[in-house]
């Protein structure tokens, strides 16, 4: 750890916003780097996580703010570097243990089951909780029926937190754009994550379903407690609801901080923000 | 009333050009002894049901058209036939496997319902290696000798190796064997394996398209048409027809004469073509396997007129007494020549022991252009055969926990 | 009656949750079930029985199998025949070794040593996706086929590779009459059809289901490949194997390798194809296409009191078959089951037409 | 080693016949993202129409040359297979637009049906002849190196050669051509190619005919091997190791997929079979497809398989 | 604007999906000759399928337009397949990229010239004018279109559908995904190829912001149904509007942060 981040988390530590109590260092990533034959999509890249913040990751095209949470979520294995989780540190994650710690995503071109109903996509969030074997599942015999019921009334509450209960038992192939990233989040949710890694979540909604959008993931970090690490092109939203914010450019960090602190920073602002903002 | 005898055919598939012909050869029979007043006035009625060779369709045809009143039937098929072992004593249905089937079921006293007639694989692999002990020159001569089987990799071309095996220990020869995969339309390596055995001979045991495959597989690496000897199913004119001059010498099995000089084969000609009536082309009558249709349906009809005359002339038979009628069949030359099949197979005779009636069959050489060179008789060796009939009986009536007949229904 | 669900409010997870929330389908299927048990034996001819009913049953019940794995979990299977093939060599194995072996087991053990090949087969599925699995497969299917007629110890040292069995009974009952293995076919088939229902629509199911659309984002929220494609290969090759072994003994009783050759794998994909990727019901409507059809096809002329030769029939029935089959996939490419839902979504909203 | 050297010959021959079906797979999968399951049935049709054409020609106009009579009918089995294509494309294909592959696997196995049917009720269902002239008598080489010389079989060095000479055409085509490369895009999404002025129809048709154009290469020196008959449709089977070890998307893969698959069987079957009870090489063919694909899941030569989120 | 031609036509249409969902009750909407227009409205609401129903890619989504007529420069256009309507220069962007995975990025572009017959010449000086566009692009170049980055796709889509070079594009949500600046600098290549080479384009877009800074006029798509529509600049100014299109409600832009409270839209139509 380095000098600046002590002082924040002087900062941060036992300072409450909005009622959230920012806690400790939560996911710390440390000079990961990752390249895909000659594309360097990330360059020594680290950056650490809070428990119960807003951690936004922004950068222009290309920066390698997805192949970010890639490696995270272990689906990329970075060539260098190393993840620290709750104080374990991984050379790179395995996406099974990696959900089992808590860590919940949703992606840029929605990664749904497109052949599933909403209900059974959000379902599948909560398989890691469910216990029963094969073939009391098959028998759905006692335990497994109670089983599957409790998870359902889980999910129907999630359901109704997205207000798509309408669609309940629409495939998702069917939905419209953005109800589909609203089920992509459900899912995640369904998940009871700790940390959740949201990639674009706003693409391809208006202003209202913005602010529906940012009205869940504000109640969600709110209510559970649940970091989130967000990446977002809308700038209004970005800066309105996160923390603090990583500026990616080119595979390579270029600004790290409080919005403001990075909204005036000239590297950003030349690489990301244009003038305008 | 009508004596109704389902036809199970093939008329599709890649045993198309094979069952084709003889299909024909059925239909034609049937079509003849219609037109000449029936059997004692009993006019056949009869239906066709495609089984593309293929097992299930097969018993589905034989459902569908046992329900009809069947009386008897021709699987035209080994795998067809094992199917329906089991379900024809519950029917009542005879089974006639002319030259094909399980070798087992010559003996009656187990398998009451099925009629290998003419000849098993068991006894045509014994004939085959007896034709070539008489081209060596005896016996003895065989010692020392590598024989290969080229064969059809199911049990169709699995049955005459027990046999074969018997006879390599009889008479010291060097047996291997070479399975191909149905249908039979790659052989190189089959081939290669050929070439790097050098055998002195290679059984054929096909059937289908594999059989012509073999011969241009053995065109193609050099191997003498001469030393190929075929069953009895791989001595057609299919088999042969697109090699042409390629396949000449190549000698099979015959159990059957062809060619139209028989007087049935002109009467069907008169009687049946003549009018129209003809079920396939007219230059395919008198062919190989067209010819074995005849004979095959020929002996059916000759079981229902046996029947007839102990179970009352100019009645419809039911199944079992066609069965009685396979079981008693006493074709001889005379009766043979009356029916117009003068020279085209050897008296029958069977009983309730044994459900083939005759043993004997000749080998014929492809010419380039047609079948001929028909060589003497051959009559398998009971020494060999009957205790292996026995045995498998035997141990197939333990593992179904069948009793043997009695005696009584023998006499029945 | 009209078919409607208005007035059905579902005041619990648990009603909602039943396998078909709609009271009428609820009355239907068991006005059906009834049908089957209790009509079908008295009014169906040996024929429609032998010929028709045991080998559609059984044929779905294969197909069901399949459907787990190729329409729920998304793994081309090529080798169903091989699994069935092992699931009737296996149950006649443990029917003439083990003296007294009851028939009900014979099956179920059938089942489970082709549950055991099956993982075994699956597991390059970790690796290799899509078509390129289906040479795992047929690996499967012509190492099985070849392993029959040549290893003799498998088939009881019959020469011929050719087995058979008889006089089956179950705890005492005989099973030899059409009427008597119909029962036993329909029994099976209802209750692996339930089983596997409850299945799919349990955590497992949506398990399979999430590989079968985005293994990635599976992994990602903690699905582990191994075991959910491994279950799938084992829960399909064992209701496969099942179905296999009941084909030997029920519908055939005397088979060779032949009965499960590669023709039979193809016609158990093309039934849940047709039928219905990832529905139940769309297994059976498949097999009812795949295995009917023909039969009425072929039938057709005479009906007619047409005389066509045999050969040119049949050649007009692969015709038409084939036909068929394009028109149906052009009416709804997602299979019959999709068809009749679609039709019953009309249904509901009849008279008014959206 | 003489013995061993003829096997091999023997195999990367079988493995070029092999080839020459598995490209006609690799074409319309590599243009369109169907799994071709016709190409077998094309291959029967177009063979049964070389060889009924080639002995009713001469019967109807009136003349014995066998080369004008092969001639013609290859022209004429051409035109039938563009119909063919056509009608594929006009009844079939482009009422599916859009659909997945593996509805479309299945339409193709409707047409495979509908053509063998067809095919067998237009041209006969017996045993027919092509004869193109293929050299039937073996060629002996290296007669004074090897006991009892090296055996070849100038067919198949003739099948060999025509195989790999479509294949170059075939793989400079998808290469460099700008309709090359539209059916690439086709393959990849039927919807977007279309919205960007693709004319689906147009070249569903060409893959179509040029499929057709493939099976009956195939169909010719296969039927002038095999003597056209059903049986012939099944030769396809045969190819399906074949087209997935070298990869669905690969021209050349074909080729070498072909090649390898060929070497592979007969060298198994013939050291290894007769440990094993003979009969193996099938099995083992896909085994061997099988040990490949586990080093490479797509394929030697197939485009990777896109995993992304 | 001057009272221009109209260049597409659409009349009361309705889209039913696979026989049973009725999604467009009755859209009509004119696109004038060298105009932008803009097609709004949230969520499912149809833009996606307006579109589709222009340039006739229904029926690959078992769609079909059950009423209705469709009308390109008076030509009734139902009836002509996507490839025809490319060659009369109308052509669409669709939702959601679709790049073709395999092929590289430049293959891509090439593929958008498919239809062209002007030449080689003219073909690769527009694909200079598309990287000078998308810089972006020519770096990526050789690299095959899946494993480039969200935006860097939305970017191939709409540079392979101007290679067609058309006379009228319909683009499906063309800001998503992308960069702030690069926002930006799409619309403004809208507007500079509106300009300069006449386009027309009609735009589906959430970003109603933008679209309604740089379209001429706009429709509003609710549920199926148009249920406003007017010249971008009185849209723009419209209340309604403002407080659920363009997020400022009242006078000044809310925070995203202050919306948590519940509220509940008020729509135009139930
Ligand atoms: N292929 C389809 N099958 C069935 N319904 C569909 C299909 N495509 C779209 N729909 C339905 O049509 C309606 C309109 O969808 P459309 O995609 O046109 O909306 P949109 O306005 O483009 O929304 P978004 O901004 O989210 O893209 C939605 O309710 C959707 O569920
Ligand atoms: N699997 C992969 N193979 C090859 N290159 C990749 C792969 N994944 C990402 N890249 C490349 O790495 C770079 C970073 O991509 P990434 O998807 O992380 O960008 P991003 O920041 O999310 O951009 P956007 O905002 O456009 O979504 C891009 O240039 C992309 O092409
Ligand atoms: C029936 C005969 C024609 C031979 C055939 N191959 C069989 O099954 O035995
Ligand atoms: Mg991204
Ligand atoms: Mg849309």
């Amino acid at each position: 750890m380095n000098a600046q981040n002590i002082a924040e988390t002087a900062m941060l530590a036992g300072a409450t916003q909005g009622g959230r109590r920012i806690g400790e260092v939560i996911l710390d990533v440390q000079n990961i780097s990752l390249s895909f034959g000659g594309v360097k999509a990330l360059t020594d890249i680290s950056f650490d996580v809070r428990e119960h913040e807003v951690r936004a990751i922004i950068g222009p095209n290309g920066a390698g703010k997805s192949s970010m949470l890639n490696c995270i979520n272990g689906v990329y294995q970075p060539q260098q570097g190393s993840i620290t989780f709750r104080g374990r540190q991984f050379k790179h994650m395995n996406s099974r243990q990696v959900a089992e710690m808590g860590v919940a995503r949703t992606f840029q071109n929605l990664a749904l089951f497109k052949g599933m109903s909403v209900l059974d996509n959000i379902m599948t969030g909560r398989n890691l909780k469910m216990k029963s074997g094969l073939l009391a599942q098959a028998l759905r015999w006692g335990p497994a029926e109670r089983e599957e019921i409790a998870q359902r009334e889980f999910v129907e509450r999630i359901i109704d937190f997205l207000e798509i209960q309408l669609h309940r038992k629409t495939p998702v192939g069917r939905l419209p754009y953005g109800l589909q990233k609203r089920v992509d989040l459900g899912r995640a949710l369904a998940m009871e994550p700790q940390v959740l890694l949201l990639d674009e979540p706003m693409a391809g909604m208006n202003v209202e379903e913005k602010q529906d959008m940012s009205r869940f993931i504000l109640d969600v970090n709110d209510e559970f407690g649940t970091t989130i690490v967000l990446i977002e092109h809308d700038m209004g939203v970005v800066m309105d609801i996160s923390d603090r914010v990583v500026v990616l450019d080119y595979g390579k960090k270029i600004g790290d901080g409080t919005p403001d602190e990075v909204r005036n920073n000239e590297d950003v602002i030349r690489a990301y923000l244009g003038t305008e903002h | 009333k009508e004596q109704f005898f389902p036809l199970l055919v093939y008329r599709t598939g890649p045993y198309a050009p094979n069952g084709t012909p003889w299909a024909n050869g059925k239909q034609d029979y049937i079509k003849l002894i219609n037109a000449t007043g029936g059997i004692n006035g009993v006019k056949i009625s009869y239906e066709e049901c495609e089984t593309g060779y293929a097992t299930d369709k097969g018993v589905e045809c034989y459902e569908r058209l046992k329900d009809k009143g069947a009386t008897l039937i021709d699987p035209q098929a080994t795998g067809i036939t094992f199917a329906l072992t089991d379900k024809a004593p519950v029917d009542k249905i005879p089974l006639i496997t002319l030259g094909y089937g399980l070798s087992a079921s010559q003996d009656g006293s187990v398998f009451k319902w099925n009629f290998p007639l003419m000849g098993s694989y068991w006894t045509a692999a014994d004939i085959l290696i007896q034709h070539i002990a008489k081209k060596e020159g005896g016996f003895d001569k065989l010692k020392g000798k590598k024989i290969t089987l080229v064969y059809h990799d199911s049990p169709f071309g699995k049955e005459p190796i027990p046999l074969l095996q018997e006879r390599a220990k009889m008479n010291g020869f060097e047996l291997s064997l070479i399975p191909v995969a149905a249908p039979g339309i790659e052989q190189k390596s089959a081939w290669l394996q050929v070439r790097q055995q050098r055998p002195d001979y290679v059984l054929l045991w096909g059937w289908g398209v594999m059989n012509s495959t073999a011969l241009k597989e053995a065109v193609a690496t050099g191997y003498p048409r001469e030393k190929m000897y075929g069953v009895w199913w791989a001595g057609a004119e299919p088999d042969v027809k697109d090699v042409g001059a390629s396949a000449k010498g190549y000698n099979a099995l015959a159990l059957n004469t062809s060619g139209t000089q028989p007087k049935v084969i002109q009467d069907i000609l008169k009687v049946v073509h003549d009018k129209g009536q003809g079920t396939g082309p007219r230059e395919e009558v008198g062919s190989v396997l067209y010819t074995r249709g005849l004979i095959i349906q020929m002996l059916g009809v000759e079981a229902v007129r046996r029947a007839q005359e102990r179970f009352g002339k100019g009645k419809v038979m039911t199944g079992e007494q066609v069965r009685w009628g396979l079981e008693n069949l006493a074709l001889d030359q005379k009766k043979l020549d009356a029916l117009g099949f003068s020279g085209v197979l050897r008296p029958i005779s069977t009983s309730c022991q044994d459900h083939m009636g005759s043993t004997w069959a000749r080998v014929h050489t492809w010419d380039g252009s047609k079948w001929g060179g028909m060589s003497d008789w051959y009559q398998a060796d009971e020494q060999i055969i009957k205790p292996m009939v026995k045995a498998a009986g035997d141990k197939y009536a333990a593992e179904k926990k069948l009793p043997k007949r009695e005696a009584s229904d023998c006499a029945a | 009656m009209l078919y409607r669900e208005n007035g059905q409010f579902k005041s619990s997870y648990r009603a909602d949750q039943q396998i078909f929330p709609i009271l009428q389908d609820r009355v239907l299927m068991l006005l059906l079930l009834a049908f089957a048990f209790a009509v079908v034996p008295f009014i169906a001819s040996e024929y429609f029985l032998r010929a028709i009913l045991i080998p559609f049953l059984i044929l779905s019940l294969a197909a069901l199998g399949l459907n787990i794995l190729v329409g729920y979990c998304g793994q081309i299977s090529l080798g169903t025949g091989a699994f069935m093939a092992v699931g009737a060599y296996a149950a006649y194995n443990f029917h003439v070794r083990i003296e007294g072996m009851p028939l009900l087991f014979s099956l179920l053990l059938g089942g489970l040593c082709a549950t055991v090949v099956g993982v075994l087969f699956g597991v390059p599925s970790l690796r290799i996706k899509g078509l390129y699995l289906a040479v795992a497969t047929l690996a499967a299917q012509f190492f099985v086929d070849w392993a029959f007629l040549r290893i003799n110890w498998l088939t009881n040292n019959s020469a011929s590779g050719s087995v058979s069995v008889a006089g089956l009974n179950l705890f005492g009952l005989p099973v030899e009459t059409a009427v008597q293995k119909y029962l036993l076919c329909l029994a099976l088939m209802v209750l692996f059809a339930m089983l596997a229902k409850n299945l799919v629509r349990s955590a497992i199911g949506r398990e399979w289901m999430a590989m079968r659309d985005m293994d990635v984002a599976a992994a990602v929220i903690g699905i582990r490949p191994v075991y959910a494609k491994l279950t799938a290969f084992a829960v399909s090759s064992f209701i496969v194997g099942v179905a296999g072994a009941l084909w030997g003994f029920v519908h055939l009783s005397t088979w060779e390798p032949a009965a499960f050759n590669i023709d039979r794998s193809f016609q158990l994909l093309f039934m849940v194809i047709i039928g219905g990727l990832g529905s139940i019901m769309g297994s059976f409507f498949g097999a009812a296409f795949i295995v009917l059809l023909p039969l009425v096809l072929n039938q057709m002329p005479g009906w007619f009191g047409l005389s066509i030769s045999t050969a040119l029939a049949s050649h007009l029935e692969f015709m038409i078959f084939g036909a068929l089959i394009v028109f149906f996939l052009i009416v709804e490419p997602h299979g019959l089951a999709r068809l009749w839902s679609t039709a019953k979504e009309k249904l509901r909203l009849w008279p008014f037409p959206h | 080693m003489g013995f061993f050297l003829e096997t091999l010959f023997g195999g990367l021959m079988v493995g070029m016949l092999y080839s020459l079906i598995a490209i006609g797979f690799v074409l319309i999968y590599k243009a369109s993202g169907v799994f071709n399951f016709a190409q077998g049935a094309m291959v029967l049709f177009a063979a049964l129409a070389m060889a009924r054409f080639a002995e009713w020609f001469p019967r109807w106009l009136g003349f014995e040359s066998l080369v004008l009579a092969n001639l013609l009918a290859f022209v004429a089995a051409m035109a039938v297979m563009i119909v063919v294509a056509w009608l594929i494309e006009r009844l079939a294909l482009s009422k599916l637009v859009n659909q997945e592959g593996i509805t479309l696997l299945m339409a193709t196995l409707g047409i495979a049906y509908f053509l063998d049917g067809l095919g067998q009720s237009l041209f006969g269902n017996d045993i027919y002849k092509i004869d193109v002239g293929m050299p039937k008598e073996p060629l002996m080489v290296l007669e004074g190196t090897f006991q009892g010389g090296l055996l070849l079989s100038r067919e198949d060095l003739i099948a060999a050669g025509v195989a790999a000479a479509l294949v170059a055409v075939l793989a400079l085509f998808f290469q460099k051509t700008a309709t090359g490369r539209a059916l690439r895009a086709v393959a990849d999404d039927h919807q977007a190619a279309q919205s960007i002025g693709i004319p689906l129809n147009r070249i569903w048709v060409i893959v179509w005919s040029v499929a057709g154009f493939a099976a009956l290469v195939a169909g010719i020196i296969w039927g002038s091997k095999l003597g056209v008959q059903f049986s012939l449709s099944l030769v396809a089977l045969k190819a399906l190791p074949v087209v997935i070890l070298g990869g669905l998307t690969s021209v050349p893969g074909a080729i070498v997929g072909g090649l390898l698959i060929g070497v592979g069987e007969k060298l198994s079957e013939i050291y290894l079979g007769p440990l094993l009870g003979g009969g193996i090489e099938i099995w083992f063919a896909y085994v061997l497809a099988l040990i490949f694909l586990l080093v490479r899941p797509q394929g030697l030569f197939g485009e990777k398989i896109i995993d992304r989120v | 604007m001057s009272p221009a031609t109209t260049l597409l036509d659409v009349n009361g249409i309705e889209v039913i999906y696979n026989h049973v969902i009725l999604v467009l009750k009755g859209v009509s909407l004119k696109v004038p000759e060298g105009g932008i227009v803009a097609l709004l409205g949230g969520n499912g609401a149809g833009k996606t399928t307006t579109l589709r129903a222009v340039s006739n890619l229904l029926a690959g989504e078992r769609g079909a337009v059950t009423k209705g007529t469709i009308e390109l420069r008076g030509e009734r256009i139902e009836a002509l397949s996507p490839a025809e309507l490319v060659k009369r220069g109308l052509i669409q962007v669709m939702e959601g990229r679709h790049c073709f995975a395999h092929l590289s990025i430049e293959d891509n572009l090439m593929t958008g010239a498919y239809t062209r017959t002007d030449g080689k010449a003219a073909v690769a000086q527009t694909l200079e004018k598309v990287y000078a566009y998308f810089p972006r692009l020519k770096v990526r170049r050789s690299s095959q279109a899946a494993y480039t980055s969200g935006g860097e796709q939305q970017m191939c889509a709409i540079g392979r559908a101007l290679m067609a070079d058309p006379s009228m594009v319909l683009l499906d949500e063309p800001s998503m995904g992308l960069a702030p600046q690069i926002v930006e600098e799409v619309f403004g290549i809208v507007k500079d190829l509106n300009e300069k080479e006449r386009v027309t384009f009609l735009l589906a877009e959430q970003n109603t912001n933008m679209a309604l800074r740089y379209a001429d006029y706009g429709y509003i798509l609710e549920n199926g149904r148009i249920v406003m529509d007017g010249e971008a600049q009185s849209l723009r100014e419209n209340e309604d509007v403002k407080e659920f299109y363009l997020g400022v409600g009242g006078a000044d832009r809310k925070s995203f942060r202050d919306v948590k409270s519940y509220k509940r839209r008020k729509r135009w139509l139930a």
